[in-house]
């Protein structure tokens, strides 16, 4: 059933601010698309999203960063605790057209998340991609990335690991015919602008408030640059970076 | 026992609806519950021209409750007609077309189209800004309200729900004048004029200022609303505004209404209607009856 | 960088005052919080006589809100001011009386004891109902409410605050007709009218039926009338309804109230109303705002 | 402080939906006293009573029975959950009228929780309490009473144990000087019957929903027999018996 009440396998801090869910689940998604979580009883009216960032046998793994009441609320949450578990939702990325090309994934931040299993569907098929994660301090997860990348970048703010500075100081979209992007907006908005440049394709995983998650309430559009609705949760979350206009 | 009961005519496999704006038009939500156990689908809100909506954020989340400003984003009555309608008809439940409009001409024209359409109820949004008097909404004021109800009802001649603002100055007497201008039924409450602003950006959230409250925080208001104007007007009432639970539908059902619609509640959980129909069967049989109209309070 | 500021020309060490009813005369919470702190505690709603107020059910649990029909129990004007107000004064937060009445005599007569008696503030409660029209709220219409508040306005000298309905017809209209009658200063909103229903009796829960509806859920419909009222009238504008975190509160401060007052949150967190305190110096300090007033939104 | 947060040590269940939980203070309360609890985060607006049913050292214990969604979340709460308490509240039962007197306690259901306190105070004084306990089915907690009372009965009224039948069957209120009564209305008021008609004094203890607890908001007002409001949280929740108008 795509809505389920389960039990929190495991659930712990893997980086500052930073949790790692389990969730069980049998049914099989797509890389880059998302659930609506809520805990059973939550304080909070809606659910909310977050990216399926690994699935193994039986098991989703989640990785999601606390920045406000809804994700402090799935933080606390214990082993053996009940939520709501919508999905799998969204579109996924467009694993069809990556088959035999040069991919880079850009990951920026908790954006890092629903680009692990891109990585490992990469890989899989014998093409693995290179992979530029960019962190503002202390990285976290990049180990996850590193058996399933290949070359692996790291670039921190604070310098306090890798390159000293952002994300898009590691590549040239040129060296590429494809590029895959998550991230904060400006960081987004800065990989296709960089992109376009070099006439490479770039796909990014965007984010915005949702109420349904499955198309229905028409809460979270966002524009092309003809000025027409896009439905973030239905249509996307993926869409190709140069028909989104990242200032509507 | 039956859950089974008639709207303004026509035959509901029980009385939950999903309300009008939550629902999309029901295929939306095909993979994540079984659409075909509900009563009836309120589509989106139509009007005769497509429309893009609001620009800018258009939702916040509140105590129990949530801001919408999605401000109409529908494809157009005849692409509804066309394309949505029969995707809709497919899956079931009685089929419920929702129409706002601009002026009230847009109203009649979209309601002349839909009156042919093979919908099986008309559900009149009042609750629309009103372009030639600077965007105050149609359904404030009785008189302007009628106007509206009255048009329509000349060209539409299948069931007629109207649904009210529970900005209404008086909710009785708009309701009153409702029903006198021609509605077979009402259905209340839209939602509440509310606001938010972001402290940090220290602006208001939404590019229009003020937005639509719905949810469970606003029940108390609309059970109020509900169990008066039942008291007031001789025509079936359906009750909606934060409907979340079997128990929230029961209290709608004992204040007096024929049916109930589910909006908000469907986001946080999607098996939330089917879980009222099944807690509404269970109440019922506890209390031994027969049919939904005999859950209504005496006296 | 300060929190002290100016409300009708009394100073308040800070702009949290406690909302009438909630806060009882403030002596109940002494030993729950440092009351000190506060900048002014509103009085239970006193009338002229003492009242034992309602029967039945008094209260009822809701999403992110409550409903009370507590029914203006009070000892009376008269004890209040010789038994209540003394401790009150004592504990050194400004103090308003929260003044209601059943007829506008016997809103006349109250205010005209009170005058004398050594407060800081009236607050005129106008959500009353009135005996002699057959229980109709006082708050509803400007024409009624107007006639209350220019009658007290006659007998009162000191700074007086109306607070208004939400139920009102048209608050912005309300709002500008109780000003040109006299009010120095608007507090709104009061609770908004609800009800509920016990599904297993099924029977309404309060003998009155309707109450009144509090809390967070009501929130955004209150921000937006002070957000509407504060454009429409030249006079400082109390925010409150459903103010829990020092984030509600900033909300009403930039939606341009001069002070906000805390009702209904001190049930779930007595420490409510401290922790936004010290939350809005935070603000203050983080923005780089000198003074209450500059917090309001420009524009 | 009278308000706190504080976490839980420990939360298990010790009868059918009855559960124990123990909380840390040092604030000294007295029998017949009750706090207000709300988890961290609740999805409830308002706090619930429960009375103090024990008190050692620094740890209270509080016994509660599930019949709702805020007791329902508290029985959810783990060791190390955080918690609003505020108290101790209301009047506690008249222990200076007890002194010397031959006591006995009444209890029915959950509402045995008080009045283990009362019995430990009158052993104490060297002064136990008879002590009569009733329930609908299995017993519970009636092992914790055992040392502190004088002669201890137990009704059910299905017969599992005990006398089969009601509390009101096991004692003559004119084999004592004062009762003090806590349980269901309905027992409550033939308790009262009962003793009114023996002569013998009456305190119970009285439930009614409650807001602030602290006697600010008069909401939770019970009615004497002239008809005047007494505040259930502050001028109680310990009443004469013969006051009270039960069926106001
Ligand atoms: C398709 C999609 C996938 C996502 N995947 C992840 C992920 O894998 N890991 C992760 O840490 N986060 C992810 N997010 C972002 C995550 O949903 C938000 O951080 C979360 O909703 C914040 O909730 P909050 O209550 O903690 O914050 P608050 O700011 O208190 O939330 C208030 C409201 O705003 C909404 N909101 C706030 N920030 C966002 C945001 N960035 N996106 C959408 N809604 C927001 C909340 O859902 C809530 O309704 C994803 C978002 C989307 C839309
Ligand atoms: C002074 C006092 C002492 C109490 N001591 C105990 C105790 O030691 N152990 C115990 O198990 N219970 C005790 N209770 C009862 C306990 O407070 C209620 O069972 C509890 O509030 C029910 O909450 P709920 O959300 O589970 O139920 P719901 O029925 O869902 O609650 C809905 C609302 O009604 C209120 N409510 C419901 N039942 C009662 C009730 N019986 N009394 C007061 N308010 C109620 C709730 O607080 C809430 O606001 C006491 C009550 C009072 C007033
Ligand atoms: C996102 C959203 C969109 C809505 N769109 C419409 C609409 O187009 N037409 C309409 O009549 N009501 C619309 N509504 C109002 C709902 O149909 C309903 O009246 C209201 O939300 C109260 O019910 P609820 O609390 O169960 O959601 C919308 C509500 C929401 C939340
Ligand atoms: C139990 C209770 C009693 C109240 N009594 C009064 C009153 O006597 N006079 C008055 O003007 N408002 C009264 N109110 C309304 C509050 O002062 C306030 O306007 C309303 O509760 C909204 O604010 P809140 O959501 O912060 O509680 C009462 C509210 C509650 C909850
Ligand atoms: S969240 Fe409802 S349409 Fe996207
Ligand atoms: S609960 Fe507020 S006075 Fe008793």
């Amino acid at each position: 059933m795509p809505s389920e009440m389960v039990t929190v396998r495991s659930n712990q801090e893997v980086g500052e601010d930073v949790f790692e869910m389990r969730l069980p689940s049998s049914v099989p998604a797509k890389p880059g698309q998302f659930y609506m979580l809520r805990r059973e009883g939550s304080a909070l009216l809606l659910p909310r999203a977050i990216s399926l960032c690994n699935q193994e046998e039986d098991t989703l793994t989640f990785l999601y960063k606390v920045v406000g009441e809804g994700t402090a609320e799935l933080s606390n949450m214990k082993p053996g605790d009940k939520l709501r578990l919508t999905g799998p939702l969204g579109n996924g990325w467009p694993l069809e057209e990556l088959s035999g090309k040069r991919v880079l994934l850009v990951g920026g931040g908790i954006g890092i998340a629903p680009l692990l299993l891109a990585a490992k569907a990469l890989r899989q098929q014998g093409n693995p991609a290179d992979c530029c994660l960019g962190f503002p301090h202390q990285p976290f997860y990049q180990e996850a990335f590193q058996p399933d990348c290949g070359a692996l970048s790291i670039a921190t703010e604070s310098g306090v690991a890798g390159h000293k500075g952002l994300v898009t100081q590691l590549f040239d979209p040129a060296d590429y015919e494809i590029v895959l992007c998550c991230g904060p907006t400006p960081m987004m908005k800065a990989v296709v602008a960089l992109c376009k440049a070099a006439g490479t394709p770039v796909w990014v995983s965007l984010e915005n408030r949702m109420a349904c998650g499955v198309g229905a309430c028409l809460v979270c559009t966002c524009s092309d640059h003809q000025g027409k609705n896009r439905r973030t949760c239905k249509d996307g979350p993926i869409f190709r970076g140069e028909e989104i206009n990242f200032d509507a | 026992m039956t859950l089974e009961t008639k709207l303004l005519g026509v035959t509901l496999k029980n009385p939950v609806l999903m309300a009008s704006g939550t629902f999309g038009f029901g295929e939306e939500y095909a993979g994540y519950l079984d659409v075909s156990r509900l009563g009836g689908i309120c589509s989106k809100g139509l009007t005769l021209h497509p429309r893009e909506g609001n620009y800018g954020p258009r939702m916040w989340e509140t105590p129990a409750g949530m801001l919408n400003s999605v401000g109409l984003q529908n494809p157009g009555v005849e692409h509804f007609i066309r394309h949505e309608l029969p995707g809709m008809r497919g899956l079931g439940p009685a089929i419920i077309a929702n129409l706002g409009g601009g002026t009230i001409e847009e109203y009649v024209e979209g309601a002349r189209l839909l009156n042919s359409a093979g919908i099986d109820i008309l559900e009149l949004n009042i609750s629309c800004p009103n372009v030639k008097e600077g965007g105050a909404n149609f359904g404030l004021k009785p008189a302007i309200a009628t106007q509206v109800v009255s048009a329509v009802r000349k060209v539409f001649s299948g069931p007629m729900l109207v649904k009210l603002s529970p900005g209404a100055e008086n909710i009785v007497e708009m309701a009153k004048a409702c029903r006198q201008a021609g509605a077979d039924g009402l259905s209340l409450i839209n939602t509440l004029l509310g606001m938010a602003i972001d402290v940090e950006q220290r602006k208001p959230v939404f590019r229009n200022i003020a937005a639509g409250l719905s949810g469970p925080a606003v029940r108390p208001v609309a059970l109020r609303m509900v169990y008066d104007v039942v008291r007031a007007v001789d025509c079936p009432v359906v009750g909606l505004g934060g409907i979340a639970t079997w128990r929230d539908a029961v209290e709608f059902l004992l204040a007096g209404a024929a049916a109930v619609q589910v909006g908000t509640a469907v986001f946080q959980n999607p098996e939330a209607p089917l879980e009222i129909i099944d807690g509404l069967q269970r109440y019922m049989e506890r209390h031994g009856f027969e049919h939904i109209s005999d859950i209504r309070l005496k006296k």
